[in-house]
């Protein structure tokens, strides 16, 4: 009677730990900080918290567990478009809700889902508009091989060619992948403005020194990268990231007072050095989205919850949020470059909020959410 | 002296010695027969460490050693040649003879080289030195593996069968050698031998084996060999 | 036949199971449903490797085909006519693939989860073991294979979904796979398929077939001068290891509603082997056991303390092979026979035989 | 296909083969000669790569960017602790059962990635190359980083060394020994034990030296291992297993076929058509490029 | 003594055999008569394993050819030369270790060795055929005992009594007295005569009490090549065979 469970549904171990394990303790924060101040609708949260190990079907079955055992009123969790797409069916079997905090390549809008990360509207082309604006005509995609780079990069090239820039290569490295020598002789043999990087995870670090090593800075080819935020920043040596770009909803040197709370908040208990991403933002602030949602219904039945919370709008550490019908959210878009610390200072940002387009219309035409 | 007191092994659970009682003087030349599988190798490996012990004792120079690695036991002067030669089949000839060398690592004394002797005994082993030791026949991998024994200088020296596929010729080769280890070294040896005619005038004592027991023992100048023939038997 | 002990003991666990809708909770249910899945490739292994000695770590990919047959299927089948797969249409493929085709018909995918994992396997064995490739070397080898196969599915989105996998499948064979008696239809169908898997596979072995894969499996040469031709006893065995891989990627895909190519890599096919070595190699039972107990034993503690959990199963894996190298079920009847494997008998006389 | 991307992609095709000939050489020893299947290898070269960012932490600061000469021996000795203690309570009881090496030191690799996780945190340490090594060689067109050059250099050095250490050395005739025949070199007076520790210990010392010069060019993170080790061995078995030269043939050869792949093709998919060129390759020649008869590995 | 080749069951007609360029088969040519026994003797390293070898395919000759029943047998695998009915000891004890010793017996002495033919259960035939080579060889006690458990000796007896199991129409004995004794030995030779006749029959060993109760002709082999053939008591006077084989051991002087 005095508590709801909600399940948190992460890698804690394997190649994906790396950034998921931040992204639990983002949630886990909001949750302690909403027992502290009382619950939600008087009811103490209680935890459930799950590892996915980086393993697809492992987050299906634990999706499996939390729903039908743990009977969790809400799922936070996933990272990988992969981790995703295994656990949908099960939460559109047994009816549950997930909220999944990552920026994604679209194509999906279950009734299921929230999406909270950015769709390609709200990040990948924000981030061309940007480029071009800049006067880098060449581009050169470079990214992991699964499906967020490659579709993300399917909607690039339309709008390269909408925009009459030059796609001057393309290339797809297996995730966790650590030999750059031949991309790097490619982009040489290209010669491009400017790289748009989505690759994931370590291979960021391999890439980046290997670049740096065959004589290129900022200053002479610049990068502007997807997947990296103050977390990977850190792992891959400040010294060899200066100067690059990233463009997410969030970074942690945005100065509205939401983000300086969460700050303060989560240094406070997993240390002062911690770095803190946009993934983990969009994860801190699910849990009040999810809050403010069954308060609205006046119900924990995860349905209702979905139902109530198309039109909540908070200020966030993002800024100013308000969910679509669609399930995603209508976020402002930021691009940083990188300096001391592994922080980022915003150098360009959207007019406004941006409104999230599940299917892009240049690549997509006719798809929309039902 | 090498001396074994009421030596036991066995095979997991299955025992295969029973107590053996066995001793050897300093320069005797001892046989030891027996029919197959009643434990002769076993002894041997016993003896030189490569099988566990699950009882009794075993004595060389005086120190007990039944508790010592196999590699302590080479380096207080036991050598082993194995049925089968045991050759390192991938190794040159002289490689292999080389491999006697590490039995010398703390013996003062000793030079550490290839004695003449070897070569002297086996020309072989000068003639193939640079062959794969696999490759080698039966005959010459046996003469090989003796020589390799004798690199390690020891004072006990056990033979398993040294005679089993060798042609006549290079047996009575192998006799000689032997001889003259024994009286020329001063190199005590047990011998394990089913070619009786061999083993008794090679040796000066025997002892017969049956199921994991020393049956018979006594000096092969006293004993016809047809009078140990019946161990043998069916 | 007098049954033996450990028969009705079999029996008895499978009559349990069969009941297990009854007293099981949902989830237990599904999670027991999956193990019983994957048992089946464990039996595969045993045989493959367990009997043949041939370890392979590249079980992965027959499960893999077995699983990617028939999610095909009800892939197709999720979508609507005359429409491309979703994933297809988002990676730019205009027109649905020549090989995509035929699996739109169910006895079509249905034989082809028999026949492409069993296929692929006599492929690959005769590949190897007619080149007289042994020991480490086909471990090696077929962990290439697979990881080569893994990449390849990764990299061809537009033909295989990739990263994510085949997924939201709605219908099988006029079924809802999403209604609410699925799943214990489920569970029994795979219970059958675990039971004739290891009834069909014990008679087998029970043949002199089972005999002469141990001897090649100790002396290869030898069987070969006895007038045995070794590499189609392997490559026989290598199939029916190959054939128990797929139906078990089959069952499980169907369980799970979808097949990623990381649920088919060298960590699945490496863990899969352990399983059978710490259930026990040589015996089916044994085999089948260590895998849905080691699943489920995974399952509990990796949710209760996830960091731990590495821990418990990396010693887990050291210890079956340092205390128990015939498994949970060589340690249940070690008093009856000596295991001949962990000791090979006399190195002395076997380094300088004529390599028979 | 312009002239200077040719060079790039030959360079590209030694510096790879460097990499993997450094990933690779531990193994000629563990593996090629004691025949364990060492499937934590690459954890090995995990603790180069964090003793390097170690060395980094505490002698940075004092020594600059000579930290590096600092790493070298202690990611070798760090390494070969590592490798002595995992030999001494699990593999010397192993020995003569490649397959199950195989799967226990799979768990080990499972524990030690683990441990590193919880040590460091699963993201990975900046290890940054000295700015000495930060500059190219400019051939024409022709960009050779020094990094690379270095770990070309790297490479044969530890090669050069392995290789008379095992064919010329005593020491490599008594390692070679035992691992023919165990029983018979201890009967002869070789301390099988000890050489076993320090054989195995070695392999590992020489992976984690391996280490910093892959530190310098790759992320040090837990899994960092995992994704060398299939091609490490790769290059074992093409190279012939137990023999040295062999494996740095083959190394060079796979890099060559990567960089052709990679370079004609795509990257993602050079890496599936490498592994199907590495199968097809043993159908021709089963032993590898420099055959050694071993039948402690046919017989497993 | 050359015999006619239509009557010859195996002929081996002009082979060289050679490993790393060194050769241990010289153009040698031999033929044995169907139904015969015959002795090969020759020094340690002559090539007496390495023709049976060659015989039974495990090495291919560089030049010539092996015939066996007017058949040229040096092409095929392996198994498809023992199928045609020729079976081997070898010199090393090669038992099925992971078998029983009947199982050992009884894996021998099938018919039909096809992957489609094992599955059916031995026949009531090959049991009893099966159980008397356990009484012959005196393994009787042994039966379930796995072969790895054998000693040196009872495996030697064991792979005779698969060679005889495995009822071919040539058998070739490397050294099978190897490690006998003497009463084992006398035992052996009788089982030998009791084969030839039915059975073709090559021996080689090194024994000469042996090799004389096998009372056959003998073809002496000398560096890879026929040196001589003939009888025991010939080739006993004969001093090029004392010295390169014989020598002067003990049991002449005793029985001249
Ligand atoms: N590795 C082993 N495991 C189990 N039992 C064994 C093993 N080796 C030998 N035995 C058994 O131990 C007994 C003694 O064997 P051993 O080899 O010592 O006999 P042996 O007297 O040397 O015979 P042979 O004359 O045939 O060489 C035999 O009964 C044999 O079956
Ligand atoms: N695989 C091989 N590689 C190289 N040389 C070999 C090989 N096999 C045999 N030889 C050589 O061929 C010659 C003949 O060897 P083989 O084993 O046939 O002799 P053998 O007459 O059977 O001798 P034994 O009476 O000692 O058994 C020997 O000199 C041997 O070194
Ligand atoms: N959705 C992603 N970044 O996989
Ligand atoms: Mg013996
Ligand atoms: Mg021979």
């Amino acid at each position: 009677q005095g508590t709801v469970k909600v399940g948190v549904l992460h890698s804690l171990t394997g190649t994906m730990a790396i950034s998921e394990i931040t992204v639990a303790n983002a949630a886990q924060l909001a949750i302690d900080e909403i027992n502290a101040a009382g619950g939600v609708m008087g009811r103490k949260i209680v935890v459930v918290k799950e590892d996915g190990a980086s393993d697809w079907p492992t987050f299906a079955t634990k999706a499996e567990k939390l729903l039908t055992q743990d009977r969790v009123a809400t799922v936070f969790g996933g990272w990988t478009s992969a981790s995703r797409k295994s656990m949908l069916p099960v939460f559109e079997k047994n009816g549950g809700l997930l909220f999944y905090p990552v920026q994604f390549e679209g194509n999906e809008c279950s009734p299921n889902i929230i999406y909270t990360g950015a769709q390609p509207n709200q990040q990948a082309l924000p981030a061309l508009e940007w480029a071009l604006s800049k006067g880098y005509k060449k581009i050169f995609l470079l990214g992991s091989d699964y499906v967020y780079p490659r579709t993300a990069n399917l909607i690039l090239k339309k709008h390269i060619a909408a925009k009459k820039a030059t796609l001057s290569g393309e290339e797809y490295v297996a995730l966790g992948g650590t030999e750059f020598s031949s991309v790097i002789n490619k982009i040489k043999a290209a010669k491009p403005d400017v790289i748009i990087n989505t690759l994931n995870g370590d291979s960021n670090v391999s890439f980046f020194k290997q670049y740096q090593a065959a004589g290129y800075k900022a200053s002479t080819l610049p990068v502007i990268s997807f997947s990296i935020a103050e977390q990977e920043a850190q792992a891959i040596g400040t010294g060899l990231l200066n100067g690059q770009y990233a463009t997410w909803n969030y970074f942690q040197s945005l100065p509205n007072p939401a983000n300086k709370k969460f700050v303060a908040a989560y240094q406070k208990k997993y240390g002062a050095g911690a770095a803190i991403t946009d993934p983990m933002a969009h994860a801190y602030m699910d849990v009040y989205l999810w809050k403010a949602a069954v308060e609205k219904a006046k119900s924990f039945e995860p349905m209702a919850v979905r139902k109530a919370i198309v039109g909540i709008s908070m200020d966030s550490p993002l800024g100013r949020i308000t969910v679509a019908p669609n399930g995603s959210l209508t976020q402002a878009v930021y691009t940083g470059v990188s300096g001391a610390g592994g922080q980022f200072r915003v150098v360009a940002q959207s007019k406004g909020v941006v409104k999230p387009e599940p299917y892009d219309k240049l690549a997509f035409p006719g798809k929309t959410c039902p | 002296m090498l001396k074994l007191e009421g030596v036991t092994a066995a095979y997991g659970q299955s025992p295969v010695l029973f107590g053996i009682d066995l001793e050897i003087a300093d320069a005797e030349a001892v046989t030891l027969i027996g029919r197959n599988g009643v434990g002769k190798t076993t002894l041997l490996r016993a003896i030189t460490g490569l099988h566990p012990v699950t009882g009794g004792g075993v004595r060389l120079n005086g120190a007990q050693v039944e508790r010592e690695a196999a590699f302590i036991r080479a380096r207080s002067g036991l050598a082993y040649v194995p049925q089968g030669r045991g050759l390192f089949g991938h190794l040159t000839v002289e490689e292999n003879l080389l491999m006697g060398l590490p039995a010398l690592s703390g013996r003062a004394t000793a030079k550490r080289e290839i004695p003449d002797l070897v070569y002297d005994l086996f020309p072989i082993c000068r003639d193939m030195a640079g062959r794969r030791a696999g490759n080698l026949s039966g005959g010459q991998q046996q003469q090989v593996a003796i020589g390799r024994a004798l690199v390690t200088q020891p004072r006990y020296l056990l033979l398993d069968e040294p005679t089993e596929g060798i042609q006549p010729s290079v047996v009575q080769e192998i006799e000689v050698a032997l001889t003259r280890i024994r009286t020329e070294l001063r190199v005590a040896v047990l011998l394990v031998e089913q070619y009786l005619d061999f083993a008794w005038s090679f040796a000066d004592r025997y002892y017969v084996m049956q199921k994991g027991r020393v049956v018979e023992t006594g000096h092969t100048a006293d004993t016809p060999t047809h009078a140990v023939q019946r161990y043998l038997g069916v | 036949m007098k049954l033996s002990t450990s028969t009705m003991a079999v029996i008895a666990v499978l009559i349990a199971l069969a009941f297990a809708p009854l007293y099981l909770g949902a989830y237990p249910l599904t999670l027991l449903g999956r193990v019983l899945a994957l048992s089946i490739a464990a039996v595969g292994v045993m045989v493959v490797w367990g009997r043949a000695g041939i370890l392979s770590l590249g079980q992965g990919l027959f499960f893999g085909l077995g699983g990617y047959a028939l999610a095909m299927h009800l892939k197709l089948v999720a979508t609507p006519r005359g429409e491309l797969p979703d994933f297809m249409l988002y990676n730019g493929v205009e027109a649905l693939p020549w090989f995509w085709a035929p699996f739109a018909s169910a006895p079509f995918a249905l034989a082809m989860v028999l026949i492409l994992p069993a296929a692929a396997a006599g492929l690959v064995a005769w590949l190897m073991f007619r080149r007289r490739i042994t020991g480490v070397y086909v471990s090696i080898i077929t962990q290439a294979l697979l990881l080569a196969f893994v990449t390849w599915l990764n990299g061809s989105q537009g033909l295989t979904s990739g990263t994510n996998g085949v997924t939201d499948f709605q219908t099988f064979l006029g079924v809802n796979l999403r209604g609410p008696n699925v799943a214990n239809g489920l569970y029994w169908v795979t219970l059958l398929f675990v039971a004739l898997a290891l009834c069909g596979t014990a008679l087998l072995l029970r043949t002199p077939f089972g005999a002469i894969l141990t001897a090649i499996r100790d002396n290869e040469n030898r069987t070969r001068f006895l007038g045995f031709n070794p590499a189609a006893f392997k490559i026989a065995a290598f199939m029916l290891g190959g054939l128990l891989a797929g139906v078990s990627g089959a069952l499980y895909t169907l369980h799970l509603g979808t097949i990623s190519p990381a649920m088919i890599g060298t960590a699945f096919s490496i863990e899969l082997v352990v399983w059978v070595a710490l259930g026990g190699r040589a015996s089916l039972i044994g085999a089948a056991a260590g895998l849905v107990l080691g699943q489920l034993v995974k399952d509990r503690i990796s949710s209760a303390a996830p960091d731990a959990w590495l821990y418990v199963m990396g010693s887990l894996f050291v210890l079956v092979v340092l205390v128990m190298p015939q498994g949970v079920a060589g340690l249940l009847q070690g008093r009856r026979r000596p295991a001949p494997l962990p000791t090979p008998p006399s190195p002395l006389t076997r380094e300088v035989s004529d390599a028979v | 296909m312009d002239f200077t991307f040719i060079s790039g992609q030959l360079f590209t095709g030694l510096s790879v083969g460097s990499i993997l000939l450094l990933a690779a050489l531990g193994l000629a020893l563990s593996f090629g000669l004691m025949r364990v299947i060492n499937m934590a290898h690459g954890e090995f070269l995990m603790v180069g790569g964090y003793l390097t960012y170690l060395a980094a932490q505490w002698a940075g600061p004092t020594l600059g960017d000579a930290y590096l000469w600092v790493a070298f021996p202690l990611a070798f000795l760090g390494a070969a602790l590592l490798g002595a203690v995992m030999e001494f309570t699990v593999i010397r009881r192993l020995y003569g059962r490649p397959l199950d090496t195989l799967l226990a030191t799979f768990g080990i690799s499972l524990i030690l990635q683990q441990a590193a996780r919880q040590l460091f945190g699963s993201t990975g340490v900046p290890v940054t190359a000295p700015a000495w090594l930060g500059g190219a060689l400019q051939l024409g067109d022709v960009t050779l980083p020094f990094v690379r050059l270095f770990v070309i250099a790297l490479a044969l050095i530890v090669l050069g060394g392995m290789w008379w250490l095992l064919n010329r050395s005593r020491f490599g005739m008594h390692v070679r020994a035992v691992n023919q025949n165990r029983e018979m070199a201890a009967a002869l007076g070789v301390n099988t034990r000890s050489l076993d520790l320090l054989v195995f210990a070695l392999g590992a010392g020489v992976a984690g030296a391996a280490g910093v010069g892959l530190a310098l060019i790759a992320p040090v993170n837990p899994t960092v291992g995992a994704a060398y080790i299939v091609n490490a061995f790769l290059v074992v078995v093409v190279g012939g297993v137990g023999s040295v030269l062999g494996g740095a043939v083959a190394a060079v050869l796979l890099g060559f076929v990567t960089a052709l792949a990679e370079g004609f093709t795509s990257v993602s998919l050079a890496q599936a058509i490498l592994l199907v060129l590495v199968v097809a390759f043993l159908q021709w020649k089963p032993r590898g490029l420099i055959p050694t008869k071993s039948r402690a590995l046919e017989e497993a | 003594m050359p015999s006619d080749t239509h009557e010859a069951l195996l002929d081996v007609r002009d082979i060289t055999v050679s490993f790393d360029g060194f050769k241990a088969i010289t153009n040698l040519s031999l033929s044995v008569p169907k139904g015969s026994l015959r002795v090969l003797i020759g020094p340690n390293g002559a090539g007496k394993s390495t023709l049976l070898d060659t015989i039974i395919g495990k090495v291919r000759p560089d030049t010539g050819e092996v015939r066996f029943d007017g058949q040229v047998i040096s092409t095929l695998p392996e198994h498809r030369i023992a199928g045609l009915g020729i079976c081997r000891k070898f010199q090393a004890p090669g038992v099925l270790e992971g078998l029983s010793v009947r199982e050992n017996l009884l894996l021998t002495a099938r018919r039909d060795k096809g992957v489609l033919g094992i599955l059916k259960s031995p026949t009531r035939a090959e049991q009893d055929r099966a159980d008397e080579l356990l009484h012959l060889t005196g393994l009787t006690g042994r039966a379930d005992v796995p072969a790895a458990l054998l000693a040196h000796g009872e495996k030697q007896w064991l792979e005779i009594g698969m060679v005889v199991a495995a009822d071919p129409q040539l058998l070739l004995l490397d050294e099978p007295t190897a490690g006998m004794t003497a009463q084992e030995t006398a035992q052996t030779a009788a089982l030998i005569h009791t084969l030839a006749g039915r059975h073709t029959v090559l021996v080689i060993d090194h024994d000469m009490h042996f090799v004389e109760l096998l009372n056959a002709p003998i073809t002496v082999l000398h560096q890879g090549q026929v040196f001589r053939e003939g009888d025991l008591h010939t080739l006993r006077a004969d001093p090029d065979v004392m010295e390169i084989y014989l020598g002067r051991p003990r049991e002449l002087v005793a029985h001249d």
